[in-house]
């Protein structure tokens, strides 16, 4: 075995072993929560409506069973892995007996579309400036750039999402403000739909981007002024390497090591959704559905949803680590 | 088909509260899946037997024979009930609607433990068959007058399941009724796999359902959609895209009143919500001391200023009630008006004095103080008749002395401007309120907690989420702001949430509490009375005298404060539509999520040409 | 002897503003000094006596906080006379390594890391050469292989590499385009001493071959005696003694050069070596007169007092001390 | 430490402008003790009334003084910052030296709690820890929970340096001046990790701080508290924006970007001056 | 009598990549030498990777041999607790290879010496401020400082050679047996380096300290040590009293080493 392939193994337990136990410990968190799902199904079931006390004991008693919830916490912790072992996550307890899987499949294409086109273009736009802001240091505009998106930063997202949203929706209405694609549009695939899709993408994308650049921003812009004073910067402007490409080649490609950790960790992040977003623009994605499991005491869906963005950090840092020494050749792994 | 919405022209877009649905696909109503309800599904598909409205109604009558070709008939001791079916209506794909189909509903939800109207029928139902295909006779386990409610639509009732369809399912528990047949007057056109909204059809048959005793529906559409939070569905009103707004802030309707010429709202000037037949109040559990006390709950009442809860919650669109009912429809005038005179010579005893608590102006002191502001002068009412309409006949007055000295009697006292327990610990309350769900109400619990603090109590509000299944359920609160009276809005009868207020169903401390009577209140006074009402049938006019021995009962007693009625500030677009329900032409509810709502679309008209 | 670099009466400072006190560091404090065609010009002294400082500022290599404060530097490439003060940024850039190379100190990690090291020939290079990609690098090949490195290196990683091989490669770089003027600092401190020996007689060959101009620093004695025609020595700034290499080491005038011959230890002599006493001179305060005079065991009178020129006591051999040349002044 | 400042903000703009924006915050917090008002009183005032002389941000559909209100928030906002900041920062101390320096089995220990504490999603556990504790969610509370979610990337970040200074020849030399572990690691390394200290608690705090607000937002906080994300969580409930009450969300959000601009300016010039190059690099021009 | 240090059959092997390498390094290969009972300056030379800093760092006890055995004063080394690392760091005490790395460089240098004072004291109690001071002068008194020219000064504030004899005097100041330093001088320029040196011979002469010297600078190490060994690869390839050896090296590897100093002696290049 090659000891590029050891490593990658020897990581790969690692990985195996962290989302052990941060499944376990959402496991535990999640069946503490007060919100019981039958007494929430009942709760739904007799809003507004009909509610003998007696048919509501009968009914407590037969949703109880339906449910599945019989068991000791650690029969069911025991099963949860079973059931894991063959990819299934179990049935939901507040849209019962439709599968995990299937309610967060439908979701999580819109999550990963929106947020991971727009966690690259904030990475791309973030880290440019940077690397500008911190090379050419005198230079008004780059600083004026630089402030905005770090004046941008602290803005509460709920805030900056709403003040777009008022601005492109209300006071100038040009683009769409709510959901993934037009009310009652035709879902089969056409050109039209994409270009609708982006459509409705570019506010929340654009937020997302806003709040976003500012702290790319900041860390290249400081990577970038460490890098500036190293040996080989100062060999290369003495050696009369054109500014781009020392900028290029040799400052932002240093500076950018340590920021593809950060990329992998917002990458795997993806997969908690993002609420506010979903929330402000009617964006389709798993963050509402989350808000909505833990509202439900659904936990077979929100220990569904806590595994994957599990799974998706961990895995997003794994694979960083198994192509870091790609990205920077001093990394041994002999 | 184009990549193009549907004709403008020809939709009616209205709010789905729901919001975004889960599981989209569900639309087995009888089964809770993570599908949704107010998505039309319950308005424009589904249909039963009765219908009472929450308003006037249409055809000059609250109470609808939907399916039902008559009122339900009852044996002599209410354990038989025989029901006659309409002829001629008939499901959307074809098939005729019989009593075999009420026949299997019933059955396939007896022997499915789980499905939502299962325990209900377990609980009642000896047996029930189809006579005739028009005719279906229920033999009841015990005596029960008002049997029938659970197939009489208030907000929801037991729906019709069609039995050619569910028969051909395996499990009619994991069924998601995809393609659902309706036997309303639409059918499902179109939804978003991401639970955004629900397109409805008319159908082409529509004088094949139950709604075409009132004429032809006017919109071909109907969508139903999550517009997102209130200050979005604002935006989407005044661009014209949100035909009715479900529910809104007070200020997100101040600003549509103010900005749009299209809106329409139940009143035309102050409140303009809609009075919901719900009774918020100050709930305590009364299980627990002190307030088990009806001395601490009047104290804790008279050191509360209605008119500035009022202001600081609905902000002056508050519909008061001093009485247990809410103050809307048909109660104004069965029970709110009438009981006037008893509220105005009612006394209480503070131990020291007898003081008369009830102020009958609070009405017009509101109506006077909103008229001060320059921005609402011409939109509130003068009319006595149309200010009690509006903001309600009257509440207690503030008398921090009778309070006092309530508080005294209860062993309470005052030390250092703190009022301390009998036990001699610092008067402590937390007021559970709702949070953003129901931010109107969260601002009333702030504001009385300030009030009661500024009397030298330790209060504060605290939210919770799932207010209800978090705290009221498990008894697990002191003092909450919520609901525990809900009556059917168009009938005077009780028995609605009063049945389940006697004490046999009052749940131990700790205990889960069934819904309704969260603040765990048991009277024997109160027993007599709910009894006295199961024996007499939904419409005897005794129903009405025993309504007011309860009403003059929880004035005396105090178990829970009722504040006013649950106002919805329900808005709507005259833009593509009128004919929208208003308090000048109530005959209906608009508030989109009530299944009664259908009657709307029959009384819409297009308010431009095609 | 046909002089290829003048350098006049140069004076470079650091300026430095540390805790709200205004610092000067007089690093090069006037140095004149002229570097033939062909020759080898050794700079030798203790640590942090202006050795870096006065290479910088023949290099062009000025930043912040160091200043050239007065003096000229002027180049005779190709006949022509450059001065380096005078050009514009451009000027100067189109004279880097055409005809100026400079190897820094800390020559071992000057390579880019993250990339392989055929880019740092192109980017420094190439643009120079008139030819196309494949002949470029197949000069380059024939380059390395001269310096006895292997051409498939230039597609390794500067890390992949040992530091001998890393300084071979920034030599091969700054020699590529032959320029006529190549300046070094330390270039092999940190080696293995067999492995400098090697870089050593390397670098002499190149230069012979090329006949280039060649400055270069070392506190090294060793390093000097093999590699240097001529060697000047700096102490706290100054030039205090300019000699070719066999008189420095055989006949010494400076007490420090004295001292500084003297003390290396050789083997086979077991004789007792002297350790000189005293602080370096701090050169934000330096002390008057002759610097050195506070540690010299020569030292007079008018030492403390006044600065001593440098005076040329014989063709090609320069020193500045009264002990030596009296008070000529 | 006089002089330091007074020669920084002679010579360093951002430095002057951190100090002077900082100095906004701090006299607004300061004068939060004088409020005229009480902090969670409402209907005292005219609702709605626009910024002018009597009311200088003007009052909130709550009645409130949207000035004095915002100096409270601002004061409880500060302070939960900075005490989430602070308690991670501790953890991630000691968790970040303590494994870089120890090393073996105890670096791999911590460093797998430590991942598992990145990977864990911190915002459905926050609010199932809302559920679970209800009323005992108090903003102490809310500290100690968030500290405890927000310290592992910044560990990992103090181990990395760690690690490079057990290897420097300083802590050898320190080993055998017989220091024990616990004065290496607090005497000779903190000095070393402080400016990684600094530089991510602006970033911790800006995390914790927005944290709040979203939950805010969500409603899942103490609605008795004058925060920042309660008062837009008010302002929100009454629907601010739309209804033209703008200065009700603009001046918090001012006042949130005032601070981080004041943190931001003031730690890049201070590290700008730890940093003897870029000093250095800066007087030249 | 015993050997003050004895190393017998001692290797050392390093698993590289940490703990996902799985690459072998023989860095010492069955080495064996020892240091005498009298006082003596025992040089090691050898090419860079040799193994040299390796064999320092067994010695003090920094990492453990993977095979062989390590005596001091004829009991084997064997560091578990804490008092019986404070017991062989009062014997054995380095002098590190960079002086200005030696110390941090934001904290005073006194502290070290104060530190040191306080932790390796002899007689029976923890000495207070002013005997670590007395103690602290009197070891810097040995490298000709006095704790006046060292007292609160930050490492800037010093020269390099202060600063090494500074080093110097805390490793003298739990008056050790045994000083190892590690390439002591490689760092520092020509003129402090026989300062320096120098400076060793004192110590072993007055103090009857014994110390291994690391190096790569056959010159010094002819000059001031008594014997000598040669390493190559993990291996002793030669080893003998340092002048004769060097005067005459056996081994080829030991006289290209010699072959490859460079002699300022201008003569011999000439
Ligand atoms: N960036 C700087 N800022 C302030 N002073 C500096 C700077 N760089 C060098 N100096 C000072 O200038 C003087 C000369 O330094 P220089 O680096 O030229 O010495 P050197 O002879 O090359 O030393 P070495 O042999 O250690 O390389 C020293 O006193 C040093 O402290
Ligand atoms: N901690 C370690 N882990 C793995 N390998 C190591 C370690 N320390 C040293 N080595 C390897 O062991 C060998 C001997 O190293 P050592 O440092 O003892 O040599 P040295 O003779 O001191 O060299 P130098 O003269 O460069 O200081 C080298 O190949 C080195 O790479
Ligand atoms: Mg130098
Ligand atoms: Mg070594
Ligand atoms: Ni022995």
């Amino acid at each position: 075995m090659t000891p590029y392939l050891i490593f990658v193994l020897k990581r790969f337990g690692q990985f195996l072993l962290v989302v052990f136990l941060g499944v376990t410990i959402t496991f535990f968190v999640t069946h503490l929560t007060p919100i019981d799902p039958v007494e929430e199904s009942i709760g739904a079931i007799t809003q507004m409506g009909q509610s003998d006390p007696n048919a509501i004991e009968l009914m407590r008693q037969s949703l109880r069973e339906l449910y599945g919830m019989e068991g000791s916490i650690w029969q069911q912790y025991l099963h949860f892995w079973l059931r894991l072992a063959t990819g299934d996550l179990g049935p939901s307890l507040s849209a019962f007996p439709t599968p995990v899987t299937t309610i967060i499949l439908r979701s999580l294409p819109w999550t990963i579309g929106l947020m991971a086109v727009s966690t690259l273009i904030t990475f791309v736009l973030g880290n440019a400036i940077g690397a500008l802001a911190g090379y050419y240091r005198k230079t008004m505009v780059l600083k004026a750039v630089s402030l905005v998106f770090i004046a941008l930063l602290p803005i509460p997202y709920y805030i900056l999402a709403f003040v777009l949203l008022i601005i492109f929706g209300y006071l100038w209405p040009v683009l769409p403000i709510n959901g993934g694609y037009e009310m009652n549009a035709n879902l089969n695939l056409s050109f039209a739909l994409v270009l609708d899709i982006l459509k409705h993408s570019i506010l929340p994308a654009l937020s997302l981007i806003l709040v976003g650049a500012g702290s790319w921003l900041i860390g290249m812009r400081a990577l970038v002024s460490n890098v500036i004073t190293d040996d080989y910067v100062v060999f290369a402007e003495l050696g009369g390497v054109p500014k781009g490409k020392i900028l290029r080649s040799y400052i932002a490609r240093n500076a950018m090591v340590p920021q593809f950790t950060g990329l992998a960790m917002s990458l795997g992040g993806i997969f908690n959704g993002t609420v506010i977003t979903e929330i402000v623009f009617g964006y389709p994605g798993i963050g509402n559905l989350l808000i909505s499991a833990v509202h439900a005491g659904d936990y077979s869906l929100v220990l569904g949803l806590g595994a994957l963005s599990i799974v998706g950090v961990a895995a997003a840092v794994f694979i960083i680590d198994v192509l870091s020494p790609l990205i920077d050749p001093r990394i041994k792994v002999e | 088909e184009d990549y193009t919405s549907l004709p403008r022209k020809e939709t009616l877009i209205v709010e789905n509260p729901e919001g975004t649905i889960k599981n989209p696909g569900w639309f087995n109503i009888w089964v809770n899946g993570g599908g949704g309800v107010s998505t039309g599904l319950q308005q424009l598909t589904m249909d039963t037997l009765w219908y009472i409205d929450p308003e006037q109604g249409l055809g000059g009558a609250t109470w609808d024979n939907s399916l039902a070709a008559d009122k339900p008939q009852y044996n002599a001791d209410f354990t038989e009930m025989t029901v006659k079916l309409r002829k001629g209506l008939f499901w959307s794909d074809g098939a005729e609607f019989t009593a075999d189909d009420v026949v299997y509903t019933v059955k396939t939800q007896m022997d499915h433990p789980g499905m939502i109207w299962s325990a209900a029928f377990s609980v009642q139902v000896a047996s029930v068959e189809a006579t005739d295909p028009y005719t279906v006779v229920f033999k009841l386990k015990k005596p029960n007058a008002r049997f029938h409610s659970i197939f009489t639509v208030r907000w929801n009732g037991a729906w019709i399941m069609p039995k050619h369809v569910f028969e051909k399912v395996a499990d009619p528990l994991r069924y998601d009724f995809a393609n659902p047949v309706s036997l309303g007057a639409y059918k499902l056109k179109a939804y978003d796999p991401q639970g955004k909204w629900y397109t409805w059809e008319k159908r082409d048959d529509w004088q094949r359902s139950s709604l075409a005793r009132f004429g032809e529906p006017a919109p071909k559409y109907v969508t139903y959609t999550d517009p997102g939070p209130p200050d979005k569905r604002t935006i989407a009103q005044l661009e014209h895209n949100l035909d009715i707004i479900h529910d809104n802030t007070p200020e997100g309707m101040f600003t549509l009143k103010e900005k749009s010429k299209t809106i329409e709202t139940w009143f035309p000037g102050f409140p303009f919500a809609h009075p919901d037949p719900t009774l918020p109040a100050v709930i305590f559990n009364t299980q627990n001391p002190p307030f088990d006390n009806a001395d601490v709950r009047w104290a804790l009442a008279l050191l509360i200023d209605i008119k500035a809860v009022d202001m600081a919650s609905y902000r002056g669109t508050a519909t008061l009630s001093a009485l247990g009912v809410p103050p809307t429809a048909a109660t104004m005038k069965d029970y709110q008006e009438p009981m006037q005179d008893w509220l105005k010579n009612f006394e209480i005893d503070t131990g020291k004095s007898k003081i008369k608590p009830y102020d009958p102006t609070v009405g017009q002191q509101i109506a006077d103080l909103l008229r001060k502001q320059p921005k609402f002068k011409d939109q509130i009412p003068s009319d006595p008749q149309a200010i009690s309409n509006a903001f309600g006949y009257g509440w207690w007055k503030p008398n921090p002395k009778a309070a006092g000295e309530l508080l005294e009697k209860a062993g309470f006292k005052k030390s250092g401007g703190k009022w301390m327990t009998p036990d001699g610990q610092p008067f402590k309350i937390r007021i559970t309120v709702e949070g953003d769900t129901r931010s109107v109400f969260t601002r009333a619990g702030t504001l009385i907690a300030q009030q009661w603090a500024a009397f030298g109590i330790d209060a504060k509000a605290v939210p919770t989420e799932k207010l209800w299944q978090v705290a009221l359920q498990p008894g697990d609160f002191q003092v909450a702001i919520a609901w525990s009276v809900e009556t059917w809005g168009g009938d005077p009868d009780l028995s609605f949430f009063l049945d389940s207020w006697h004490s046999q169903f009052v749940a131990k401390k700790g205990e889960v509490q069934p819904p309704r009577n969260w603040q765990r209140w048991s009277n024997p006074e109160l027993d007599k009375i709910i009894e006295s009402i199961r024996g007499i049938s939904a419409d005897d006019p005794k129903g009405l005298e025993l309504g007011k021995d309860y009403l003059k009962l929880v004035a005396r007693e105090m178990p829970t404060i009722p504040l006013m009625s649950y106002n919805v500030f329900t808005s709507m677009d005259t833009t593509y539509w009128t004919g929208y329900p208003t308090i000048k032409d109530p005959y209906t509810d608009p508030v989109p999520n009530w299944a009664n709502s259908r009657l709307m679309m029959v009384k819409l008209k297009p308010a431009q040409p095609k | 002897m046909q002089p290829l670099v003048e350098i006049e009466n140069l004076k470079a400072y650091y300026r430095a503003f540390l805790y709200g006190v205004d610092r000067e560091v007089r690093a090069v404090d006037d140095i004149s000094l002229t570097i033939a065609r062909g020759e080898v010009y050794g700079v030798a002294g203790e640590s942090s006596s202006g050795k870096t400082t006065l290479i910088k500022t023949i290099a062009g290599a000025i930043r912040p906080p160091l200043r050239v404060v007065s003096g000229s530097v002027k180049f005779h490439f190709g006949g022509g006379t450059q001065d380096l003060y005078a050009m514009t940024p451009e000027e100067r850039v189109a004279l880097r390594w055409k005809h100026l190379s400079y190897i820094m100190q800390g020559s071992m990690n000057v390579l880019n890391p993250v990339r392989r090291i055929r880019h740092s020939f192109t980017d420094f290079a190439f643009r120079h050469m008139k030819v196309s990609k494949s002949v470029f690098f197949e000069k380059v090949a024939n380059h390395l292989q001269r310096l006895k490195l292997d051409p498939q290196l230039l597609d390794a990683y500067p890390h992949e590499l040992s530091g001998g091989m890393r300084q071979r490669m920034t030599i091969a770089l700054a020699t590529i385009l032959t320029p006529e003027f190549i300046i070094a600092d330390e270039p092999t401190t940190a080696l293995d001493v067999i492995v400098q020996r090697d870089v050593l007689t390397m670098i002499r060959d190149i230069q012979r071959e090329m006949g280039s101009s060649f400055l270069f620093v070392t506190h090294d004695m060793g390093v000097h005696a093999t590699v240097s025609d001529r060697i000047g020595i700096v102490y706290a700034g100054r030039l205090v003694e300019e000699a070719p290499t066999a008189k420095l080491f055989s006949a010494p005038l400076h007490p420090y050069t004295q001292h500084l011959v003297g003390s290396l230890p050789k083997i086979g002599d077991p004789s007792t070596r002297p350790s000189l006493e005293g602080r370096p001179p701090n050169l934000a305060v330096p002390p008057e007169g002759c610097r050195f005079h506070p540690r010299c065991p020569k030292r007079m009178d008018i030492c403390s007092q006044k600065v001593p020129p440098l005076v040329t006591v014989e063709p090609g051999r320069r020193v500045a001390c009264f002990a030596v040349t009296g008070d000529q002044l | 430490m006089f002089t330091i400042i007074r020669d920084l903000a002679r010579q360093n703009m951002e430095f002057l402008c951190g100090l002077l924006l900082f100095a906004v915050i701090v006299a607004a917090v300061i004068l939060s003790y004088f409020s005229p008002y009480g902090a969670t009183d409402i209907y005292l005032l005219p609702p709605d009334m626009p910024p002018g002389s009597e009311y200088w941000l003007g009052t909130t559909s709550r009645g409130q003084d949207v000035f004095w209100q915002l100096t409270i928030a601002l004061r409880n906002t500060l302070f939960f910052g900075i005490g989430v900041a602070f308690l991670s920062r501790i953890i991630s101390l000691v968790v970040g030296l303590v494994a870089g320096y120890a090393g073996g089995a105890v670096d791999r220990v911590l460093m797998a709690i430590n991942d598992s504490v990145m990977v864990i999603p911190q915002f459905p556990l926050l609010i199932l820890f809302y559920f679970v504790l209800k009323d005992n969610m108090t903003w102490a509370v809310l500290i100690v929970i968030m500290a405890s979610l927000g310290w592992s990337y910044d560990a990992r970040l103090i181990r990395s340096v760690a690690l490079g200074l057990k290897s420097r020849p300083f802590t050898t030399q320190s080993v055998y001046s017989g220091m024990t572990m616990r004065k290496i690691l607090v005497e000779e390394h903190l000095p070393y990790v402080l400016p990684i200290v600094f530089a991510t608690t602006m970033n911790n705090m800006i995390w914790s701080i927005g944290m709040e607000i979203t939950l805010s937002v969500l409603g899942f906080t103490d609605i008795e508290t004058p925060t920042m994300g309660m008062m837009i969580y008010w302002a929100n409930a009454h629907s601010a924006l739309i209804s033209g009450i703008w200065w009700w969300v603009a001046a918090p959000v001012a006042v949130i970007v005032i601070l981080f601009l004041a943190l931001f300016l003031l730690s890049m010039s201070m590290n700008e001056y730890n940093d003897p190059r870029s000093r250095l690099n800066r007087m030249g021009s | 009598m015993t050997a003050l240090l004895h190393l017998s059959n001692v290797t050392k092997v390093y698993r590289q990549g940490g703990m996902l390498g799985r690459r072998l390094i023989t860095a010492v290969k069955d080495v064996s030498f020892e240091v005498g009972a009298e006082p003596e300056i025992l040089s090691i030379v050898g090419e860079s990777g040799s193994g040299k800093s390796t064999i320092a760092a067994m010695i003090l006890g920094q990492t453990t041999p993977t095979e062989g055995r390590l005596e001091f004063a004829g009991k084997t080394v064997s560091i578990h607790s804490r008092s019986e690392r404070t017991a062989f760091m009062k014997e054995v005490q380095p002098v590190l290879q960079n002086p200005f790395e030696a110390f941090n460089p934001l904290k005073r240098v006194d502290r070290y010496l104060f530190e040191t004072a306080r932790n390796f004291y002899t007689s029976g109690k923890r000495p207070d401020r002013k005997e670590a001071e007395r103690m602290a002068d009197a070891a810097l008194h040995h490298v000709g400082l006095t704790l006046e020219e060292v007292k609160g000064r930050f490492p800037h504030e010093l020269s390099g050679g202060q600063l090494q004899r500074v080093a110097i005097a805390r490793a003298l100041i739990p008056q050790p047996r045994l000083l190892v330093a590690d390439e002591p001088v490689s760092m520092v320029d020509a003129s402090l380096r026989m300062a320096i040196v120098n400076l060793f011979g004192r110590l072993k002469n007055e103090l009857g300290l014994s110390i291994i010297y690391i190096t790569h600078d056959l010159a010094t190490a002819y000059y001031i040590s008594d014997n000598i060994i040669i390493m190559r690869k993990g291996e002793i390839v030669e080893r003998g009293q340092a002048r004769p050896v060097l005067d005459n090296p056996q081994h080829p590897y030991s006289r290209a080493l010699k072959d490859a100093v460079l002699a300022a002696d201008f003569s011999a290049v000439a």
